[in-house]
């Protein structure tokens, strides 16, 4: 079933949304009324409420389907926590109410403070980065900060391993960093060697992802963070792959001078089709002093957010608008008080035994990048492709048809053909079973020489393949009139 | 667990399989000292019921007032609009909320075909060529947008004027500390009056205004885009009120180069301030320096109309440390509840509610200005006005009203606790959800206190 | 994609829901504890919320286009009753609650009752039946109450035309009245000569639909009633299409005594894959003191509930449990409130618009029953089909697969091979012309001979044709352990 | 209006090509005597914004005490229990909510396979052999039972135990008022004894018990089973608490030949008593005399296992006056919560919610107990019970405690006015959303005002 824009339906004379006449008063814009049309289409109630739904149903979601993108933790999203952020006491909070009537929401935020602190032993946390990529930039500013405050204005580089994400150097870039890339050892980690030879008195900070992007653990982050600390520097700690150790790890004991916690990631908030996440900054004593404002703190029966410096304070600045992303707290305090400290480290438990399993069971006929048990994630490259005339994304294509979301494709960037599947805590053994099967079955098929049959994958969805190429070279990026009506305007 | 679908048997099996003991013998290579509970966990509490979870939370929530259940007159940058049922019915469809971004495009339609629907939307309303798939809110956007503005333009200087909501300049500010930007914020100018031209230089990349500023007044910015285009800068506008642009004169009327704007008051409700959605349009030749994701049109193998992400190279996954932004994660949540709603108000609905908005703050006003003791600064607004209160302490007063029962807007001293002058001056707003007996409890409990 | 019953997943020791642990006291059962398992199947919350999104997803519904079922008036379901319908101070309602605390429920069942008589003009409204079905029993309940109150009781025959739906004759079944079918004319409506003829002194009363099942209004009502009262009996009408004289016509004044309001068909509460509805009966003054219990009054500032026989009140019983389907009242006073009176005429309007526009559209090529405007429903039968090899059904199936539901099928009986479409207020123009173009494109498909694409139809939809036969000639209503599973019990 | 998508355009487009001068002309059938308005149509207010029609609902909403705000003991045939909240979040998906009952099979697969393993779920914990899709609620369910065990039996008496729930036996008595049935309800019996044994006759149709029964007693109820089957009647069991399943012999066990349960229960909030969900479970020998709809399984034209709706020769639509019951629509959503619900809990979580209430009941009678004035009667029981307040006007004890926010049961008067020796008789229920500290405030209140 096709569907149109909203724009090539209805007709300006509809509205979906019924509301009082104004009144008639003379008004007071200055002469800055808008003249003409916006060029907004008008659709009622009924035509509104199916164009979307029937949109949704172009899409997969993980409430329809084993959703193992690596990197990207997509697990269950309870409905409870939906319900709790929707309670008109929380949704209905303007954010600049007098403190006294928003303690409830304070509690909630110092709650959640505590919670993340609890989990990971650090010193302080900034709530307020509204995601994984903004919270690299609440850490990256504190040690910049803490440099500046040591006057070390010599510090300039950051080292970022290989197979880091991409937000990683575009982080330290903004920070005014040059970045320094660091080579991955045999074993899928940080060449220990490269890392401390590239520790001079340049250096500001390192930026590593433990568990790392290759599904490992970095086992010598004790010994790395050591020598970061010695050569002067601080230890940046991407928490994309939190979900892997919550509940088993004291981050703290491992060396780490500040940490983002995607909350959308190991914390069960939805990801929306994009957004919106949050990613709170943990931080150690040395970096404490430099969080953004605002704070929570908690001042006898209640809780106070301090909005402007106070004491000696020596915050960097302000990250985000009003408070952060406080339904995205709530959500995600949810979730926490759902699973509890037990239910956290059963999850990170079984997350790491489901992404073994996968392992196990693909390991043998995929081709495992690495040796070892992994983390969460499960790395394979595309060497059991070879000669097929089948690549990765092939492969991936092909899964759609199967009634999977593929995994991540060619990430990290250290492994050729790169597939990295992570499964979750959510996922039971049946549908890793499943899964299992049709990717056993695929690659039977692949090398088989059956390379058509993924090369036209897929063939089951709204769209099959779509060219990225002409949408890039040309950019179609709204909608616009077609041409005769636009000469009739 | 009710979350846990593996049993102890599967996860017997599994271990098994796997040829493990145990599930520690998995975490072998976490070294033995972080191998411990940090301190505070065992102070965390186990696992809870569904019911003793809502019970607590539900708790909490109680010791709230909801802005809805008293009369509210806040803005200052939030916006308390009514939300058709159907925009939260739609946005909370399994379908929509538990998706990734949609980097598989072929099941990803529904969430590319409402971005692109997202960004044309933006562009019409705010009078530009092109728009993103939104940004984390419009502070960010705001930075984000001075940032672009330098590398267009290879400039260095980024000019705030003083009617910038302190927060987007604050976030400016920051964003840009640590780079080799500098920033100047002017002070905060109640009234509208600064020099901003006078100001503007060869070396200016951007002049980042707000329309209508955060005291509420509403200016032509057409005089101010051509000086700045003269001298070779870039206008950057910031609407913190996207109702309003159903009325007023968009800022790709007056020249706006990049627009931001705060787009929560549309289709979200006020969630204590976040999660917003950043709406961030510009002119179609900047594209290529536009942070963010965009949509595009493209056909598929069989030549049929579809949607993909696009541009990606100016992205951080694929250009890393030359990225144009490090944004990954952003709103698309908060974008989709924006597009339903807008897409339900449509050209006539969107334009009458923004005219709404302005005829029940100019009765707001009209009935403020008979309260003695009480001065309406604002000559031309939209649905925002700042009023002073002089020999009274702004914020004092509207702890006592909030203790009656009436959330009576926000003093200026919670963003400028350093001006003094600034003590007695409050920002008062009315929306479509203001009723006159809300007015009237306004002005009758300003009218007592003031005496 | 196949997805297993609930009872071939999971394990028995899993659970989608914590509880906490119950005291360990000694029981007071007194025995009579449950011994053995029960066999349920036990599956974790992201299992449970993943198996019925995806069953969701094997559905047709309003939400996804368009449902022109006949006789069903499949219009919008609007969010908004929804949401007031689950206000904690509406859905969170015990029905024995000291009436002091639920004034604002009881109110919401007398504002009902208002405008239900508003709409009518009739005498008194019995809100508790559940349905349309039941509110038919209702009103026939109080016919038989009447004649017994008037010692008649050789009054046991009841008229219903042949075009009735079969809940009519199953209703005056159930009150123990004989039924004799009344034919109709060649106009689509009761044969009035007939009707009349068959008035004597046995009979009890008529149950009439109007506007009737071959969608046209039965022009000579008001004369009908006129002589079913001169002879003594009681007019029952049923209002299962009242969508489309809402606002417009004064039920009362058509000479009724009793008519039930499927809420959910005119008041626009959603169907639900089969209910809940509610069909509260109107009654004239003749009827009104049999209403059944509970009513709702209002005395004073209040409303009060009348559970038990108050005065000269003499109630034919109490048709339902508690107060009648509260849940549904809400979302229709909800829908009502929404339309206003002057909204609810222009929907009446509109959807006998959106019906005569699909007969001018279709009539020159499907073969339309009878001539003249129809009111919202547009009936064609076969003739259109002769000698194409084609049936009713197999027409119906093949809409299925260009993205409509069919319209309803086989009914009424006194057409051959009927096709009823109701396309309701709620559909657009630009809805009815896909519709439309679609429907011709298939006729002349049909009418060229291509029976197969017919008989093969459905094709794209989660299942082929179904086999009914085998399902009524071995009934499997459950499921059951396969044999060997059972063995090891 | 938001609702209705037709412009005046389409109007005057379409009327065109339908040939018609306007809308009332298509309406010329009507006589003209109906052709106005009625009375009282004029009073009616004309079309609400959304905003409108919330604000009046919520104001109507705010004047009752929700059970869950305060400490609440009522059962009586509706319980209180925690409903997960995914529960609500599935049944609100359109395809679920605004399809129609599943006719064509080919697209309502959903519907139906949920239907089937409703049925499975339902014939399971009442221990039968086969469940149909759902009736209105017990009370209509009961009735119908009768009508069935009169078929079955070709008898035309039933006989009501006192301890049935009052309103299934006085809707059991007007459904069967006008048929040749007589149906004989017996007087309550509060504490369980009565002698039905003694009056089932080789007439009977049916005997017509509940278990727990309205006062909340426990029976066994084999020797009556065997005893009917012995003159040929039925034994029909009602269950007004089916959580009561979890712990309890179930109805089949005991010799039930048909058991109808109330559903609501599980899934759906009280809703001030409606809609609820009918169970209705029976033999397999009498499914062809069963009321409502089935589904079945079956396989499609490529021999895939699929559902539709079977023996549809019962039912109205097809046999018309000769059909098992005039029942159409029926209560498919709030089976569909009813099943989710059932599947979140499954065989652990059942069980387990089951022992929680009786032991939830244990505790509130332990603490009862020690109230002076107040005696307990039933003696074993799930999770509800009657007590007597000797003395005292049960129903003005509770709306004194009312008063003071605790809603401490349903008065026997409520039902019974006419019996006065029922006067001091409370029904009290306790579920697993009962705390101690609510059970505290109840036992504290009552020593009070018995004093």
């Amino acid at each position: 079933i096709e569907e149109p824009l909203i724009f090539e339906q209805g007709s300006p004379a509809k509205c979906g949304v019924d509301l009082p006449d104004p009144a008639d008063k003379p008004d007071r814009l200055g002469g800055l009324a808008r003249s003409g049309a916006i060029g907004l289409p008008g659709l009622s109630e009924p035509e509104v409420v199916r164009h979307y739904t029937r949109l949704s149903q172009k899409n997969y979601a993980i409430d329809a389907g084993f959703y193992p993108l690596g990197s990207c933790t997509m697990k269950h999203n309870p409905r409870l926590n939906e319900r709790m952020a929707r309670l008109p006491g929380f949704a209905d909070l303007h954010p600049f109410q007098p403190q006294a009537t928003v303690q409830g929401a304070l509690a909630v935020m110092h709650h959640l403070s505590d919670w993340l602190l609890g989990l990971t032993g650090m010193e302080a946390v900034a709530l307020s980065p509204a995601a994984g990529a903004h919270g690299e930039l609440c850490g990256m500013q504190a040690v910049r900060a803490a440099l500046d405050a040591r006057g070390e204005d010599h510090r300039r580089t950051v080292l970022v391993p290989d197979s880091a994400h991409g937000t990683n150097p575009a982080t330290a870039a903004l920070c005014g960093f040059k970045v320094r890339g660091i080579p991955g050892d045999a074993t899928g980690r940080v060449d220990v060697a490269a890392f401390k030879a590239a520790l001079d008195d340049t250096v500001a900070g390192v930026m590593l992802t433990n568990p790392n992007t290759c599904g490992l653990f970095e086992r010598d982050m004790v010994e790395l963070a050591e020598a970061v600390h010695a050569a002067g520097a601080y230890f940046y700690l991407d928490g994309a792959n939190f979900n892997a150790i919550v509940g088993r790890v004291k981050i703290a004991d491992l060396g780490v001078d500040a940490m983002h916690i995607n909350l959308h990631k190991t914390f069960s908030t939805p990801h929306g089709g994009g957004g919106p996440g949050a990613g709170p900054t943990v931080l150690s004593a040395a970096l404490a002093p430099f969080a953004p404002l605002p704070h929570v703190v908690a001042e006898g029966d209640g809780v106070r957010l301090i909005e402007h410096i106070e004491g000696d304070m020596q915050p960097f600045g302000r990250m985000k608008g009003f408070h952060g992303q406080f339904g995205v707290f709530v959500r995600a305090l949810s979730y926490m008080m759902s699973l509890g400290r037990d239910g956290l480290r059963q999850a990170s438990g079984d997350a790491v035994l489901n992404a073994n399993y996968l392992m196990a069971r693909l390991g043998d006929t995929l081709t495992a990048s690495f040796e070892g048990p992994c983390m969460h994630e499960a790395l394979f490259d595309d060497r059991f492709l070879k000669g097929t005339g089948v690549s990765t994304l092939d492969f991936a294509k092909a899964m759609i048809d199967e009634g999977f979301h593929p995994m991540t494709m060619y990430f990290p960037l250290v492994v050729h053909g790169a597939m990295l599947m992570e499964p979750t805590e959510t996922e039971s053994r049946e549908t890793l079973d499943a899964f299992c099967d049709a990717v056993l079955a695929l690659a039977a098929k692949a090398r088989a020489g059956d390379a058509a049959f993924f090369t036209e994958a897929p063939r089951h969805t709204p769209r099959r393949r779509l060219d990225e190429t002409k949408a890039a070279r040309t950019p179609v990026l709204r909608w616009e009139p077609p041409a005769p009506a636009r000469a009739a305007e | 667990m009710r979350y846990l679908p593996l049993t102890d048997e599967d996860r017997r099996a599994m271990l098994a399989r796997i040829g493990a003991a145990s599930v520690d013998d998995l975490f072998s290579d976490v070294p033995a000292a972080a191998w411990t509970a940090p301190e505070g966990f065992d102070a965390l509490p186990p696992h809870a019921t569904e019911m003793a979870v809502e019970r607590q939370l539900s708790a909490l929530a109680a010791r709230n007032v909801p802005a809805g259940s008293v009369p509210c007159f806040l803005g200052a940058g939030a916006y308390r609009h009514h939300i058709p049922a159907s925009v939260d019915h739609l946005i909370q469809r399994g379908e929509f909320l538990t998706a990734y971004t949609p980097y598989q495009p072929e099941v990803s339609q529904g969430t590319l075909q409402t971005l692109f629907e997202f960004q044309t939307q933006v562009a019409l309303i705010t009078g530009m060529e092109v728009a993103n798939a939104s940004m984390y809110d419009a502070a960010t956007g705001v930075a984000e947008a001075a940032a672009m503005a330098c590398r267009i333009t290879r400039r260095k200087h980024v000019l705030v004027s003083g009617g910038v909501h302190p927060h987007y300049g604050a976030v400016t500010e920051s964003f840009l500390r640590y780079t080799d930007i500098a920033t100047e914020v002017l002070d905060p100018n109640p009234l509208g009056i600064e020099d901003l031209m006078g100001r503007v230089s060869e070396k200016t990349a951007c002049v980042i205004v707000q329309n209508p500023d955060f005291f509420g007044n509403l200016a032509d910015l057409s005089a101010l885009a051509a000086e700045c285009h003269a001298l070779g800068a870039l206008l950057v506008v910031a609407v913190a009120e996207p109702v309003s642009l159903g009325l007023v004169t968009p800022p790709g009327e007056m020249g706006a180069d990049i627009v931001v704007g705060e787009g929560h008051a549309i289709g979200s409700p006020l969630n204590f301030g976040g999660p917003g959605v950043g709406l961030f349009a510009s002119r179609k030749k900047f594209v290529r320096h536009m942070p963010g994701r965009l949509a595009g049109e493209t056909v598929d193998e069989d030549g049929r109309r579809g949607w993909v992400l696009t541009l990606s190279t100016r992205e951080q996954h694929i250009r890393r440390e030359k990225a144009t932004s490090n944004i990954c994660t952003n709103s698309g949540l908060i974008a989709l509840a924006w597009t339903i709603h807008m897409t339900l108000l449509g050209e006539a609905g969107f334009t009458k509610l923004a005219r709404l908005n302005h005829m029940k703050a100019v009765e707001m006003v009209e009935r403020l200005e008979q309260v003695p003791g009480l001065q309406v600064m604002t000559r031309q607004f939209f649905n925002e006005v700042l009023v002073r209160l002089p020999g009274h302490d702004a914020a004092g007063i509207v702890e006592t009203l909030a203790e009656r029962g009436i959330l009576a807007g926000v003093p200026l001293s919670r963003f400028h606790p350093n001006y003094p002058e600034l003590a007695d001056a409050l920002l008062l707003c009315a929306t479509e959800t203001t009723e006159t007996q809300d007015i009237d409890a306004l002005a009758n409990a300003l009218t007592e206190v003031l005496r």
